[in-house]
């Protein structure tokens, strides 16, 4: 599975953009915590994840090809 | 999702007052227009330990914030009597002193136009992924944080 | 009464983009400012028994309203932490379509800047002895009321 | 007694600007009075009395060579 990950703000300078391929990744919540293991200083900071340009509210599916961007508190204004 | 196309409303570097005058300007042929109301957003040149604000850099997730504002422009016509809307924020570097953000409303009367500027100001920070970075005067930097 | 000098408010006919501009200019240099909220008023072509305005011819008791607003001033001062505020108002003719009131209010956050505008044109329209007279195209007149 | 009168507004068009010359007008109800005696179309419109640029809100004496304003519905903005 081949999952595109995008980050912003403070965690684009934690993570940079990449595409990944691993398999067992079956939703966000599994994914968040894949990249709490990865990257341990996430998991002091918010963020919010959005799937495919839709922000991650709840637990969702994820399936191949997807985008996934890792965002911190919005400061736009 | 809406027919409706969907605005650009991102400008690279700052935007000018000769930029909204011009915009204000435009205004002149629409005679059912009574009452304006703009806010602007504009780059405090705050001291943090001692370091001062130059600028900040403005990055966004251009796609998800015009889907974001989009709907939020929907909103806010539905819910308002208004006859315009238009809404500009900076990309890039914005220094001290220069202006970020330009909300624009116009209704008939007076009270939609200012009741609907200040509702978009309030979501747009709340709900556009926009990211300011504060770029201090010895070119250090710390990420903004909306309070 | 306070002893600061009573600033004038009135201007002749409209109130121009390019002064709007210039004012808006003028404040980059103050980088306390977080926020600027404007409202204006502009002259709306209206149908009145199949008439339709062409401009309205405002009027005032300059000295009373002057000092009104001052008041005004000083009150919305003492309320809201505001760096700035700016208001102007049209005497004589202002056609449809013409910016007739401008008021230009300053903080460091956006909250106290946006409710001390909203507040002085509330209490400018209710407070300040001034009169609109709306000339119709064929040169008759009606005198505007407040709603 | 001498008062000046100056008008505003639509209510310029039935009174304007004068000085008058007259006795016994002691306070603000009692040109009110007279005002209305002498301009009828008066009674039916509403108006502020403002004595020497100050708004008269409750009756108020009237001394010589008093500046009164007769004002309609303030409509600026």
């Amino acid at each position: 599975m081949e999952i595109e990950i995008i980050s912003f703000g403070k965690i684009s300078e934690l993570i940079s953009n990449q595409k990944i391929d691993f398999d067992g990744i079956a939703d966000t919540d599994n994914f968040k915590l894949h990249l709490e293991h990865q990257f341990p200083a996430l998991k002091s900071m918010k963020y919010k994840l959005a799937l495919n340009k839709n922000i991650v509210q709840e637990n969702t599916q994820i399936i191949n090809k997807a985008t996934i961007a890792i965002m911190p508190p919005f400061s736009g204004g | 999702m809406s027919e409706k196309k969907i605005k650009n409303i991102f400008v690279n570097g700052p935007i000018t007052p000769a930029f909204i005058a011009d915009s204000i300007a435009k205004h002149s042929s629409k005679t059912a227009i009574g009452g304006h109301s703009i806010f602007m957003g504009q780059v405090r040149k705050d001291e943090i330990d001692g370091k001062f604000v130059a600028a900040i850099e403005y990055t966004a997730y251009e796609e998800l914030s015009l889907e974001k504002m989009h709907q939020i422009r929907e909103a806010i016509f539905e819910k308002y009597p208004l006859n315009c809307m238009h809404i500009y924020h900076s990309l890039g570097t914005v220094k001290t002193g220069e202006i970020c953000l330009f909300v624009f409303t116009s209704s008939a009367h007076r009270k939609p136009a200012i009741s609907a500027c200040s509702e978009v100001v309030d979501r747009l920070k709340a709900e556009l992924p926009i990211w300011g970075k504060e770029i201090f005067e010895d070119e250090t930097h710390q990420w903004k944080e909306n309070i």
